[in-house]
């Protein structure tokens, strides 16, 4: 097995019969085994019967996106086979039901397995084809039964036994192909963005999540409603996305930390409330999964469409932090920095994601994350009469919560004097919108202290890769290939100019890596007087490959 | 306190004679009583969507907050979810409430959240100049229906009573006394509540005579009963010529919504949940 | 009278009291005179008693701007006076009601019209003070009271007996202090902006406009419904933005040309439906009247807040048409032109506009309109199986409506097949995407056939100022009395980089004058490589005045 | 036209045993039934939201408008409006109509414009994977809802009453001759009307033993009555254990929305309107 691609396995299937579920299974076995995991999910918009498939990437090396070739097949249907064969690295390395698939072209070789006829004999249900398979996958991998039946244990506790029969009925009927060795390296969890997303909202001081149900943001939801109990959380579900961003307008106006979650669709319908959270500065983060558009687009799918769109969604001039994580790890610490920095300047923030990040599944190392620091809010002293508007030097004003007793706390959502009163004063309105956007200057200036662009790679290329969000992980594996530099701002708003512009230095070339058709983020830094040489842009929902990304660096620099 | 501490240095500017003027005076009274009984004033906190009637925001010295047009119900919600002690009341507009936003409103009532929705109902767009509304009668001569409206108005209370709301009632910007109680009983109920005023927009929609003509006070009316109420919500249709009942149509004990949650902030704190964090992981 | 600047008349009173209707009186009256018209309309978000004013200026040249000083102040309430008074040429020009105004510092001048007594004698309703004022003006300013009368007549058709009464008793009661030239000057039409935009969508075949109210566009709404019989309209007030929008999607199936009118609050709203058309390809023209925000913000006055906004609304990559046109004879023809586009290449447009245009009364000169060329539609030619998305050269493809024999019409927000089939085919994904963006292109070409980048003033300076809406008038008068060029882009969408490039030759100093606080399109242009050295920037809601602007550019550039 | 014409080659991806089945199934016979009768079928126009019920749009061989979630209504009320003579035919999911959209669907109903609206109600939203929706019961255990929903459904036929739809009647999946003769009497009924289909859900909310055990079909009722039609609605509230009554609840004539408008474009056409457009300049 190659050192630096790693080990890849592919298994396929119908939509709906455990292809996820025995992804992140293989997965396990080999994270046990003391490997770096990457795994690439590809459903389509359907819950049963359409093709899915997960490529699991074990690596030596932290590996954060999938290979186009691959070193296992596992296809429990002829789809599986047929569309992703040719990935293989060696031809016969497919697993594969004969009853199922039928296997043209290929000199018969590969191993067949009747799992159909196991499943009868052992009396096992459906389901269980997975299990027969992940059996027969560990023999051919060399990969003793003791690993698989203590993540079986761990993974599908219930009816365990014949689980554990099954798949020993498949490690029985294959052979060991090769043997796939144990590193020593401890393992890491696997977490998905989503996941991380949802715990650094926790760690920032989340009270509140609400979302409408939207791929590929929904998984957020889904997961912090399992885990509220833990984190004494309140979850809510409401009616549509204008409520889900109205009533977070009034759990953050009661001083809870709120945050919201959808993707392009939901987000238009935040839009109203996202302008009223600046006028009134009423701290909300919202989570916004880009997926492929315009509208409806490719629900399951990947894109990086929504970057102009979050910096200028909602009508007026107000003061937003956006910021677009590449990986898990900077998904959890940039949740909870935002968190923190909406509450400090009462302002609302966006965390960009997207599908490849918020559905892919990383190990996560949290010991890795920078440590976070919590910021404290400026609260009301109790004794000046309160003014929930007062306007202060660096434009934030002290805060205080209903029930308080003696102050008297308005919020508006029309141009308001300090102590919330609506105004139609021109003199108090410039004042105001002063106030407000003077914001801006000192939260730059705190930003200085937060690494808001990374750069990774051979530094002294000439050469750079620019990237943001899901791409960084594949940018810096093509990069470290051809010896180029990887520049990754996560934030958006404020742009970090200082910060980029060192990045820069000694560049001569840059080249944007984005998944849209226009280079949004090329588009972008022109605001601040760079410029992107050459852009490589994919928006057909797939995420780039470090091949397919070598590759098209390669004619680009020819 | 006084319904004079209640006052607010903003400048009233609603029209000589509007009908907003009783329902300011009618909440300020019932606020009064309720914080002389007891009710920590820093426990009122009142809700207002954007129309003439949603000045009362600026008109009221207590927590407020002067949120969208349409949108006076998910905050409200959420308000009260996040301090069950709060008094929640919402003032909206007809054009608020029952267009706009009339998906919150349906969905609050079947949750039955313990909220008090108030509702300026006088018809008609006051704010942005005279349009309809969907309790315009049809025929009404509007800005954006010079011809007159083509579509019958909506009964808001009877779709209220099918969305699960358990306390409903009726009162009219003559009838301040009435509006007190109504005001007061909603305010006190636990449950979703609303009150329909029919608050007359003398520049717009002057129906002051027509309310008088017509209006009566119910009597002997079971409002435990679903079917006697619907029968008097039904009594009158925002349409045609018929007595309108005044006073409680509709009350019902019934679980709230707000009582689901857990209380207040983690308890742990931030660092107390990056622990927690880390046991969690153990499991992925 | 100083030609240039022209006679300016303040009148002013209580918000619910006629003072709007009395200002289009006098400006007749100006207008019958042979001058040529702008009324600024000042007022509240308050129906009755909040102050209200407007300042009607007539003068020789064309005139779309207003003047800081005036010649005669109309007082009908203490407000008025006191807020205003300063504002005169001559301190003793103002007419008031010694009943409602005290004048104390002012020495007792001025002209005192007992309206109260004079009404209480005549039995003539409270609103026709202004009647009785206006009499008064007329014998202030030497016209004849025929005049008035006329005008009077057409104005106030019911109790005119009685209203010319009174206008007569403060004609009587008052004294000539100057006497106004007639000019010689044909009259022509006194239409406001968004009067001018509802003409010109039906001069672009509007079939149904569709706007839930929302100032500063509810007037559009209005008058659309007013004469909606003439012209065979379809005007629908629904329940909501999203309502509205989407409802102007279904229109736009079926081939019905459709516009929506609303401000920021409500465009939020519509973005999803943006997103859509832009998906679907359904034309449909949006017009967006900007006003202060954030949020609610101060809904009476004017802004120009949404252009990035209005650019970037709507998830996902596709093309839209974006024009602000700065007076009525633009916002007659770009309506008209922006209908046209929507349909011949099915794509979204959004008309900005902003109160003071929208609101602002000017004269209409209809024969200084370019002539609008009517574009002819891509039908479909019945023959070939009809694909809703069939995937041409230029990108647009042949349009059938339903009911349309033998062709199956299927309109999709998924990203779907020339047939209109869903799809998740990442080679038909990358070519719908291509299709769609590869309109830009034809409709750039396109546009140089039109006045995109206009230029006045001195062109030879090398100062601009870079102006766009409503500031056009303004900026014009302001640069004509400094000898400066103006430079004023009107489309911003697909943005017209080569015109505008030209305009800046020999420019060495770009002066960007904005009703924003953050310079919205200096920052916009900073996209196309170029930049403005200074920003003027205005967000008080209140427009500027050639002499307010005056003063800024001497103190920029002195 | 044979429901066999009406396929197109979109590969159908429902869930084996999925209740949309027969919904597709239904309606294609109709759609086949009424163009032999008649009907062009470009006269056609359906209408669908997102989500799984939606994809039929895909699935059936006429003019389809494939929109957004939650609006369904909306356009379908458009293209009513704008060509008067189509038969506009809206597929909406519960989630679709009851929930994100549901304002439009009050809105249509008040305005009794001629549309039908057919309701794939599985009580779950199924393409995103199995959360609640307003007519989950209580206690629904979906993905948002781990620990059971903690608020009653709405009834949706209640609500649409009450919003003055004038046919209203519910089938289920199971039941697809009596979907047949429903969804032709709401497509030929002149004004607003609705479908409730009890649509199972195979893979997230299996309940076709369930309703198989308790629908009945209406006999003896008099759907031209309003209260008999509120009692047999209200019967079974979506919640609770009761006999779930199948067919026609409500029928009842009315003027409709769409009849109000001028039809097609203007006669003048665009060079008319700047004549036209001149004279009315000289009253300005
Ligand atoms: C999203 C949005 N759409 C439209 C408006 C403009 N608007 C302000 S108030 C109002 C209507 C007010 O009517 P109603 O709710 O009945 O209140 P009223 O003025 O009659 O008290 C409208 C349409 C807005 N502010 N926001
Ligand atoms: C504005 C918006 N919010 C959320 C979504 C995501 N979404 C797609 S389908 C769906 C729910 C579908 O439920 P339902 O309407 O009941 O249809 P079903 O799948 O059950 O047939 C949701 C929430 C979306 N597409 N658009
Ligand atoms: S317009 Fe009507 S509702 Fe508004 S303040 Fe005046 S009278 Fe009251
Ligand atoms: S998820 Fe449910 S509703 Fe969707 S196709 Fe499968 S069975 Fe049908
Ligand atoms: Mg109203
Ligand atoms: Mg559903």
């Amino acid at each position: 097995m190659e050192k630096e691609s790693g080990l890849s396995v592919l298994i396929g299937g119908k939509a709906g019969f455990g292809i996820d579920k025995s992804g992140v299974i293989i997965a396990r076995i080999l994270s046990e085994l003391g490997y770096r995991i990457y795994i690439y999910r590809d459903y389509p918009s359907i819950i049963r019967g359409g093709h899915t498939f997960s490529i699991i990437r074990a690596s030596r090396d932290k590996v954060a996106t999938h290979q186009d070739r691959v070193d296992f097949l596992l296809a429990l249907d002829q789809d599986t086979f047929n569309l992703h064969k040719d990935k293989l690295k060696k031809e016969c390395f497919f697993i594969y039901d004969p009853e199922e698939v039928k296997i043209e072209g290929v000199s018969a070789c590969g191993t067949a397995i009747e799992t159909g006829r196991i499943l009868k004999e052992e009396g096992a249900p459906e389901i269980m084809r997975n299990t027969c398979i992940i059996g027969a996958f560990c023999r051919s991998a060399g990969i003793g039964f003791k690993i698989l039946e203590d993540i079986l244990r761990r993974e599908l506790p219930k009816e365990i036994d014949l689980n554990l029969k099954v798949a020993h009925r498949g490690f029985e009927e294959a052979k060991e192909l090769l043997k796939v060795e144990v590193t020593g390296l401890q393992k890491l969890p696997l977490l998905s963005g989503n996941q991380a997303v949802a715990l650094g909202l926790i760690r920032g001081g989340l009270n509140t999540y609400i979302a409408y149900p939207m791929t590929p943001a929904s998984p957020i939801l889904h997961f912090l409603a399992d885990i509220a109990g833990d984190f004494n959380l309140k979850v809510i579900h409401p009616e549509s996305e204008v409520g889900v961003m109205l009533m977070a307008t009034g759990f953050s106006y009661m001083g809870e930390k709120v945050a919201v979650g959808t993707s392009g669709g939901g987000f238009c319908l935040m839009a109203e409330g996202l302008s009223f959270a600046g006028m009134a500065e009423l701290p909300v983060v919202i989570v916004l999964g880009q997926r492929p558009g315009p509208s409806t687009g490719l629900p399951t799918y990947s894109s990086q469409t929504e970057l102009h769109f979050a910096l200028n969604a909602g009508q007026g001039d107000f003061l937003r932090f956006v910021v677009a994580p590449g990986d898990p790890q900077e998904a959890y610490y940039w949740s909870s920095v935002a968190l923190n920095i909406s509450w400090k300047y009462q302002i609302p923030s966006i965390i960009l994601t997207d599908k490849n990040l918020g559905e892919g599944i990383f190990n996560f190392d949290i010991s890795s994350v920078e440590t976070i620091k919590d910021e404290s809010l400026p609260l009301w002293n109790k004794s000046a009469p309160y003014k929930r508007y007062l306007n202060t030097e660096n434009g934030v004003s002290p805060l205080a919560f209903a029930p308080e007793k003696g102050a008297v706390i308005k919020a508006n959502s029309y141009e308001h004097d300090e102590s919330g009163i609506t105004t139609e004063d021109p003199v108090i309105t410039r004042a105001m919108q002063d106030k407000r956007l003077r914001k801006e200057e000192y939260l730059s200036k705190d930003m200085k202290g937060y690494e808001t662009v990374k750069v990774y790679g051979d530094e002294s290329s000439r050469t750079a890769l620019l990237c943001w969000g899901s791409n960084k992980g594949v940018c810096v594996e093509a990069a470290q290939r051809l010896g180029l530099k990887v520049i990754q701002p996560l934030v958006f708003s404020p742009f970090p100019s200082d910060k980029f512009a060192k990045a820069l230095t000694g560049v001569k070339r840059l080249i944007s890596v984005e998944d849209n058709a226009t280079g949004q983020l090329a588009k972008l830094i022109r605001n601040y007087g760079f410029k992107a040489e050459d852009k490589i842009l994919k928006y057909d929902g797939r995420p780039f490959t470090p091949d397919g990304l070598e590759e098209e660096l390669r004619r680009l620099m020819r | 306190m006084t319904p004079a501490d209640l006052n607010t240095y903003a400048r009233n500017t609603w029209c000589p004679g509007c009908g907003n003027f009783a329902i300011l005076n009618a909440i300020k009274t019932v606020l009064g009583e309720l914080t002389q009984e007891g009710l920590p004033t820093e426990n009122i906190v009142i809700v207002s969507g954007i129309g003439c009637h949603a000045k009362i925001a600026d008109y009221i010295n207590v927590n407020s907050f002067y949120s969208l047009h349409g949108r006076v119900v998910s905050p409200a919600e959420a308000i009260k979810i996040s301090r069950p002690e709060a008094k929640v009341i919402g003032f909206a507009g007809d054009g608020d409430a029952y267009g706009e936003g009339i998906e919150h409103l349906i969905f609050a009532a079947k949750r039955n959240i313990d909220i008090t929705m108030i509702i300026h109902n006088n018809r008609v767009y006051g704010l942005t100049t005279g349009q309809y509304t969907p309790t315009s009668p049809q025929g009404f001569r509007g800005r954006s229906t010079p011809g007159g409206t083509k579509e019958l108005p909506l009964n808001p209370l009877e779709l209220m009573l099918s969305s699960g709301a358990t306390y409903l009632a009726r009162g009219t910007s003559h009838g301040i006394e009435l509006l007190k109680k109504i005001f007061k009983e909603a305010i006190m109920h636990k449950g979703f509540s609303l009150v329909d005023v029919l608050q007359v927009c003398v520049t717009y929609y002057n129906m002051y005579e027509y309310y008088d003509k017509r209006v009566y006070e119910l009597k002997e009316h079971n409002s435990g009963d679903f079917n006697q109420a619907l029968g008097k919500i039904r009594e009158w249709d925002y349409n045609s010529d018929a007595p309108i009942a005044l006073g409680k149509f509709y009350d019902k004990e019934s679980p709230t919504f707000e009582d689901n949650f857990s209380k207040g902030a983690s308890a742990a704190g931030r660092v107390g949940a990056e622990v927690k964090i880390k046991e969690l992981l153990n499991g992925f």
